[in-house]
């Protein structure tokens, strides 16, 4: 029982800093065969720092990286599920899968691959998906499916996932836990990183918790709590921030438009949703990949054109809008996908911020800075974002805050209306809290909020209200503290409303 | 409002120390950026020639200078927005030109002033075409303005059936000097100053590097890309239709042929003056130090008395340096690529 | 400008004859009138004239001669786009018997019996005339033949560019040996390269022995006119010679900005051009090269130019 | 539906390619002459080698502007090397020179990740100058012009022994990017560099690759163009860079990188060569002809568009709707 399993991969002492900042500092931990080892720590800890630099992606400024017990060399054993997808948009799922599994020589053979292809999609819950489809297409989740695939298929002694699960509905994360735990068996070592605690005490044998790019603990799973976990993650001076403002069925609705949605339908994808959103309340939308969820809040946001149904947002009707149209409208919109979506990479906070409130601060059409600025700064502190980052360029915020300023330009554009797509995907627990809160207090302000989320514990947590969807319908609407969560995954999983 | 978020944020918090951003690191942070670069670039050039050439720091050969970019300055200040906002480049600035000079030549006798102002609209009208088809249709710029050109010039053919144009009238009120600059160097500069101001400071300036730095980003914040890109044409247009108006003005006289290397020279002075060619990033100004620098070396080189061959010899390394230089002082991490 | 006689009085025994003209660029004003009068003399002895263009571009010339050979014309008028790459194709067009009318440019070749005549400019003595014209202009102005002398190229390494530029050196020294031509540079027959060579020129040379400047086309020298206005010297001070007498020469002669310019006729190009293929068709024998008259022009000859510049 | 996407691109050059040769088979007679093929035939490999290597730098997201200084330059070697000493040896330091350029191009733009075009603006007024420095300012030609027209020579009626190596280049270069590793490389770093880099991918490799091809595609195309005319003129050669890229983007293939075919490529100088073939031999007049070709531009961009949002949204629909749509007996909502 306590033989202590083979080490695959040894990190000692690594440091490595980018200009300013202090990435990782000193850094040492051990991987070993059949575990998997959970690395935690709040956003910017770190963690994707150190398994860039273990795939071989980054270079350290100190320490080494050994693989210890391997015959081969180091990076070739190692594949990576990145938590930035890094699936090559433009090429097909085929070539995607073809540039993980191709061992030397320098003719391709596609064919011969096929059955390795086919088999890693099936273990990561793709069956059926068009080989010939180019990946740029795929909705956000079965790209994260296809990256795991992806890691998966190259078969390596050492797999990394960083983030595998952020955009993952339950259904779909219990597919990755299968393949995780199957590999762990025959001996592989699985490095896991999350923001989603209850995964780590389902899954994982080990856990490292980070913090400010250092190792603050690490042990057997066993040997932590959830508090203790938490209290190491954010560290000695933070807490949790309480629940936000208007808790559901306390004190008055606040003034608003009410969200009415007649009928709503997308071709091939949703038939005849309908619901009304009072304001003041968070609404959640929830369903599996196909279920049409993340449609139904696309269209809301005005981003895919409804094929028949009235969307009414208080005396104003939405339908018809573009995204434009209805920004106009005073309808914001954050998006699940981060990279290509969610922010300006290249630009600096301040111009991500305001890049939806431009009237806000601009007389004539002329942008005044200074206001520009305050705008940012006010808005950053809303997110649990360092107001004195905002020239900081998003490109090198590590993801948590990358999200939380894609919720920041949303939020500047003071809405009535607000719909987010996956709201905090890759955001550590104390920032989802403070996000959390954020949101709440918006509804609180008479603001509509409509969120789409794969994640049952965030429902939990943000929403008054869910909406279940199934194969593009519509099969429940609860109040969050009415039900339970079997219910809840009963309605997605088979639309078995009762 | 956000009560329970005053406390001080959770996450990045060993960056506190860097609060106000210092003087050194402003300063280090303008050395990574690849426009800066080239605008030391010039100057030192300037300075290097100014010391080492004997002609080259008169008062006539500045204006000599000025002069030979003037015209291309303010074509490449224009296309630079295009460049900006994520659309490559227009390759009908030649086609432009030339038939603006046509045109300028043609309507001399109404007047001047008349005749610049027919060359602007036609070109504000032809880049505002061109901009609906890529901003509206979504055609691909570099194709479609590849056949813009061809249109402009076969049509011009039609009408001129090759034949020099030659205008009726006295243009040379813009041969004359503004504030004791020549009109052309005045007008580069209020073409390089208004685009660079519109750029920098209007709303609409921002939009344009929004679009350029992420489309789909910025439709998600509510901006439609496309009358940002029918503005980015037309002003491309209008400038470089200014170009052609002036250019005719010079000897009063148009031709299909006029202005034939203006478009590439203008290209040139966009990309070497630092403006991404993936959008976003860079701005009209850039593109007029870009145009200077080009000029600068063709002027310092043949004072330098260097022959043809040599001259072509060290400008070709030098902008290659000046633009290796740039580049790798660059530290742009999310652009920059791996690699192994 | 009229068809002159020949093809009109001689009945109709061209008629019909299939001839291909290859030439350069329409939207040149000189290579427009070129193919303009050609036309008018084609049509008027009632030729079948087919009028295929390039943009100066020597490999497209070569493969629109392989396109005319598979329509195998009774002759081919070729303006080479190129002198020195038109070779092989002309090789090729004798191979498959089509008997040809070189224009304007006089192929670079020591074996003329690639082609049946050449019409057109005799560039050598094009600029000697130009050297011919600045010494006579000084000597008119009372002027001593001793200074410096800048030269407007059009683009280095063409046979124009090199047979103008040598006639030109050559006959100054003859002339006037204290006369030193001491820079050039290319304007690359365009008016606004030519605008900014001429500055830097003006820059460099702009001294007080600066005397004069040959340009090899009147175009570029409408350029340096200006570069020299700019420049803060008085065309009028220089002795400013060029070249074609096209448009441009003539408002600046009028005004006399610049001194002269050596006529070459684009009406005459294309006329000897379209003689000489009728001439063949109708086998005549004619000269091996037939030059085009190149007199120098002034102010007060200018008026000889009408034609030319389609007055 | 799906697959449409990948290869309607390509489909729609060649498409227009059967149309217009149909269209000029009716209208000119001649067209299909087995001596017009062979001329047409000349042209197309001279456009399609150099759309082809030009191609092979924009899949991998770059584009080569020096290419337009390469082709004089290797000619001008050739010739001038060739006149004097062996024409053999003038091809084969024509080539190395090229190549030289090439490898720097790639080089500078991997190591500095610059982008290649203001890499290549410098090469190209580079080899420009070096052109001029080898013509020094004479005529450079090759007195034998016997070579260039063997080269030229029709070999089995519509081909010949240039085209035929150019057209060489061209399988070449299809082969490579449809059936290797190393094509597939160029393909993703061209879509993405950062993930490809991540993905363990070597960017300067690729990089070097297709500059490295397309330089020698270009010296290839000047060396034999050089032989063929038995003459060369230094000086940019900026209006063929100009065609050889409108026919790669006609043929499909984005400047962003990462999409379209080198069939597709060279059906856009397939197209190009028999439409300029075609209506020459028409005897259409030059303003017309620039018309008739901004219209097939015009048609091909706009048509692009359209089908391209369409399809688009095709595999779109396809790809999620994995979950297949609902049966007869709709669930009905509304319990709480
Ligand atoms: N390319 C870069 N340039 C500059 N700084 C960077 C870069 N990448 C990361 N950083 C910084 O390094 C630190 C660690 O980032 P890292 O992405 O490793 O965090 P993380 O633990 O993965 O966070 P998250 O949970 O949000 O993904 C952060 O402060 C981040 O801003
Ligand atoms: N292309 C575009 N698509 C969508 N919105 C745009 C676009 N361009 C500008 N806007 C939006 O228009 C708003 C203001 O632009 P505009 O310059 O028209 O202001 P204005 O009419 O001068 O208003 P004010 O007088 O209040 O300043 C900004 O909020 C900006 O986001
Ligand atoms: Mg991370
Ligand atoms: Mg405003």
């Amino acid at each position: 029982m306590e033989e202590t399993p083979r080490t695959l991969l040894a990190v000692s002492g690594v440091g490595k800093r980018f200009g300013g900042v202090q990435a990782l500092d000193d850094v040492s931990i051990e991987f070993r065969a059949g575990e998997v080892h959970a690395l935690l720590g709040e956003n910017g800890a770190g963690k994707s720092t150190l398994v860039k630099i273990i795939a071989g992606v980054l270079e350290q400024d100190t320490g080494s990286v050994d693989s210890v017990g391997g015959a081969t060399g180091d990076a070739d054993d190692i594949a990576m599920v990145f938590q930035e997808c890094s699936l090559i948009p433009t090429l097909s799922v085929r070539d995607n899968l073809v540039l993980a599994l191709h061992r030397g020589g320098a003719i391709l053979r596609r064919s011969t691959l096929e059955a390795a292809m086919r088999s890693a999609l099936s273990r990561a819950g793709l069956d059926g998906l068009d080989l010939d489809v180019p990946v740029e297409v795929l909705p956000l989740a079965q790209q994260q499916l296809l990256e795991i695939a992806r890691g998966l298929a190259a078969d390596s002694r050492t797999l990394i996932l960083d983030e595998p699960t952020a955009t993952l509905s339950d259904v779909e994360i219990a597919k990755v836990h299968e393949v995780v735990r199957s590999l762990r068996d025959s001996g592989h070592a699985i490095v896991y990183i999350t923001h989603r605690l209850a995964e780590v005490f389902a899954l994982s044998d080990r856990i490292t918790v980070m913090r400010s790019g250092r190792v603050v603990s690490s042990g057997r799973t066993s040997e932590f709590a959830m508090d203790s976990l938490v209290a190491d993650m954010l560290g000695p001076e933070h807490r949790i921030p309480a629940p936000g403002a208007a808790p559901v069925g306390g004190g008055p609705a606040p003034d608003g438009p009410r969200l009415i949605v007649e009928g709503a339908s997308i071709e091939h994808r949703l038939h005849g949703v309908s619901f009304e959103a009072p304001a003041g309340e968070v609404t959640a939308v929830f369903g599996q990949i196909g279920s049409g969820a993340d449609d139904l809040v696309r269209a809301l946001a005005g981003l895919v054109p409804l094929s028949s149904g009235i969307v009414r947002l208080g005396e104003r009707t939405l339908t018809g809008f573009d995204r434009a149209g209805s920004q106009r409208h005073r309808v914001a919109y954050v998006s699940a996908d981060r990279v290509v979506e969610g922010v300006f990479l290249t630009g600096d906070v301040v111009r991500n911020i305001s890049s939806g409130a431009l009237r806000r601060v601009s007389r004539g059409g002329v942008i005044r800075a200074a206001a520009e600025r305050v705008l940012a700064r006010d808005t950053a502190t809303r997110v649990a974002f360092d107001p004195d980052r905002i020239h900081t360029q998003i490109g090198q915020l590590s993801g948590g805050n990358q999200q939380k300023i894609a919720i920041a330009r949303a939020l500047a554009t003071e809405p009535v209306m607000l719909v987010l797509s996956e709201p905090t995907r890759g955001v550590d627990i104390g920032a989802r809290a403070e996000i959390y809160a954020a949101l709440r207090d918006l509804a609180a302000t008479g603001v509509v909020v409509v969120v789409y989320s794969s994640d049952i514990v965030e429902i939990r947590e943000l929403a008054d209200r869910v909406l279940t969807l199934f194969r593009g319908c519509q099969v429940g609407d609860h109040r969050v503290d009415d039900t339970d969560d079997a219910r809840i995954l009963a309605d997605i999983l088979h639309g078995a409303a009762a | 409002m956000t009560a329970e978020l005053g406390s001080p944020p959770t996450a990045d918090t060993r960056t506190a120390p860097t609060r106000t951003p210092s003087t050194i690191s402003r300063l280090r942070h303008a050395l990574t950026d690849g426009a800066v670069i080239i605008r030391l670039v010039t100057v030192l050039i300037f300075v290097v020639a100014s010391i080492a050439v004997p002609q080259f720091a008169t008062g006539e050969n500045f204006q000599t200078l000025l002069q030979s970019v003037a015209l291309i300055g303010i074509a490449a200040v224009g296309l630079s927005l295009i460049t900006i906002v994520g659309r490559l480049f227009s390759l009908s600035v030649s086609a432009t030109i030339a038939i603006s000079a046509i045109l300028f030549a043609a309507t001399l006798r109404w007047g001047p002033w008349t005749a610049l102002l027919v060359s602007a609209l036609f070109g504000l009208l032809s880049g505002a075409v061109q901009g609906v088809l890529v901003g509206r249709w979504r055609t691909d710029p570099i194709v479609t303005t590849i056949a813009f050109a061809a249109i402009m010039l076969g049509l011009g053919q039609l009408f001129t059936e090759g034949r020099n144009i030659r205008g009726d009238g006295d243009a040379t009120v813009f041969g004359s000097t503004v504030l004791g600059i020549p009109g052309q160097v005045f007008a580069f500069l209020l073409a390089t100053v208004v685009a660079w101001w519109l750029h920098r400071y209007t709303v609409r300036g921002r939009v344009l590097s929004l679009i350029g730095l992420n489309e789909k980003a910025a439709l998600v914040s509510g901006l439609r890309s496309w009358p940002i890109v029918v503005l980015a044409f037309g002003v491309a247009g209008l400038f470089a239709g200014v170009a052609g108006g002036l250019l005719g003005a010079q000897s009063g006289q148009g031709n299909l042929g006029l202005g034939a290397a203006f478009g590439f020279d203008a290209i040139t002075a966009v990309v070497v003056g630092g403006v991404s060619v993936k959008g976003g990033r860079g701005s009209p100004f850039d593109a007029a130090v870009g145009a200077l620098l080009v000029g600068l070396l063709g002027n310092v080189l043949i004072l330098a008395g260097l022959s043809y061959e040599t001259q072509l010899i060290v400008k070709g390394v030098l902008v290659l340096g000046a633009v290796v230089l740039a580049g790798a002082t660059a530290l742009d991490p999310t652009t920059r690529r791996g690699g192994r | 400008a009229e068809p002159t006689a020949v093809g009109t009085a001689a009945g109709d025994d061209v008629r019909g004859k299939r001839v291909a003209l290859l030439t350069v660029a329409q939207s040149c004003d000189y290579c427009a009138l070129h193919t303009q009068q050609f036309r008018a003399v084609a049509d008027a002895a009632g030729l079948d004239l087919q009028v295929i263009v390039n943009d100066f571009d020597a490999g497209e010339q070569a493969q629109q001669i392989n396109q005319v050979i598979v329509t195998k014309p009774d002759a081919a008028v070729v303006w080479p786009a190129d002198a020195a790459a038109i070779m092989p194709s002309l090789a090729r067009l004798r191979a498959a018997g089509i008997p040809v009318i070189v224009t304007n440019a006089f192929p670079q070749s020591d074996d003329d019996s690639y082609w049946a005549t050449y019409t057109g400019p005799d560039d050598v003595e094009n600029g000697a005339q130009a050297a011919r014209a600045m010494v006579e202009g000084l000597k008119e102005r009372g002027k001593p033949l001793k200074g410096d002398v800048v030269v407007l190229i059009g683009v280095p390494g063409t046979p124009g560019t090199i047979n103008r530029y040598e006639g030109f050196t050559r006959a100054l020294a003859q002339l006037a040996p204290d006369i030193e031509v001491v820079g050039r540079q290319p304007g690359n027959w365009d008016q606004t390269e030519a605008t900014s060579a001429a500055a830097t020129l003006f820059t460099q040379f702009g001294g007080p022995d600066l005397i004069g400047m040959y340009s090899q086309a009147d175009n570029m020298l409408a350029g340096a006119v200006l570069a020299a206005q700019r420049a803060g010297i008085d065309p009028k001070s220089l002795m400013l010679v060029g070249h074609n007498c096209s448009i441009e020469a003539y408002d600046a002669l009028a005004s006399g900005d610049q001194y002269a310019t050596v006529l070459q006729s684009p009406i005459d190009d294309g006329d000897a051009a379209a003689k000489a293929v009728i001439t063949l068709l109708r086998g005549q024998p004619q000269p091996k090269n037939v030059f085009i008259a190149n007199p120098i022009i002034t102010r007060d000859t200018v008026s000889r130019c009408d034609a030319a510049v389609g007055k | 539906m799906i697959s449409l996407y990948w290869n309607f691109r390509v489909r729609l050059a060649w498409g227009l390619v059967l149309l217009a040769v149909v269209a000029f088979a009716v209208m000119a007679p001649g067209f299909l002459s087995v001596s017009n093929v062979h001329a047409l035939v000349q042209s197309f490999a001279a456009l399609g080698v150099l759309a082809v290597g030009l191609s092979l730098t924009m899949i991998a997201g770059e584009f080569d502007l020096s290419i337009a200084g390469v082709v004089p330059l290797t000619a001008l070697i050739t010739i001038a090397v060739g006149q004097s000493t062996s024409l053999v040896v003038g091809v084969v330091l024509g080539l190395l020179v090229a190549l030289a350029f090439g490898l720097l191009n790639g080089w500078l733009t991997a190591r500095f990740s610059i982008p290649a075009l203001a890499v290549t603006v410098g090469t190209m007024v580079l080899t420009t100058g070096l052109g001029h420095a080898v013509a020094g300012g004479e005529v450079v030609t090759l007195t034998d012009f016997g070579i260039g027209l063997s080269l030229d020579a029709p070999v089995a009626g519509i081909l010949s022994i240039h085209s035929i190596v150019e057209l060489g280049l061209v399988v070449a270069a299809v082969f490579v990017m449809a059936r290797t590793w190393t094509g597939l490389t160029i393909y993703s770093v061209g879509s993405d560099p950062a993930r490809s880099a991540a993905s363990g991918l070597s960017v300067s490799r690729a990089m070097v690759t297709v500059f490295v091809a397309s330089a020698l595609f270009a010296g290839v195309a000047g060396a034999l163009q050089g032989i063929s005319l038995a003459a060369a003129t230094p000086g940019a050669d900026l209006d063929t860079v100009l065609q050889a890229a409108t026919a790669v983007i006609v043929g499909g293939v984005a400047l962003s990188g990462g999409k379209g075919k080198v069939l597709g490529a060279i059906a856009g100088a397939a197209l190009l060569s028999v439409v300029g073939n075609g209506l020459s031999l028409i005897g259409t007049p030059t303003a017309v002809v620039q018309l008739a070709n901004a219209a097939i531009l015009l048609v091909v961009v706009v048509t692009d568009g359209t089908l391209t949002r369409l399809v688009r949204r095709g595999a779109e629909n396809a790809a999620t709707t994995l979950v297949p749509a609902p049966a007869a007996t709709t669930p009905q909502g509304g319990s709480s």
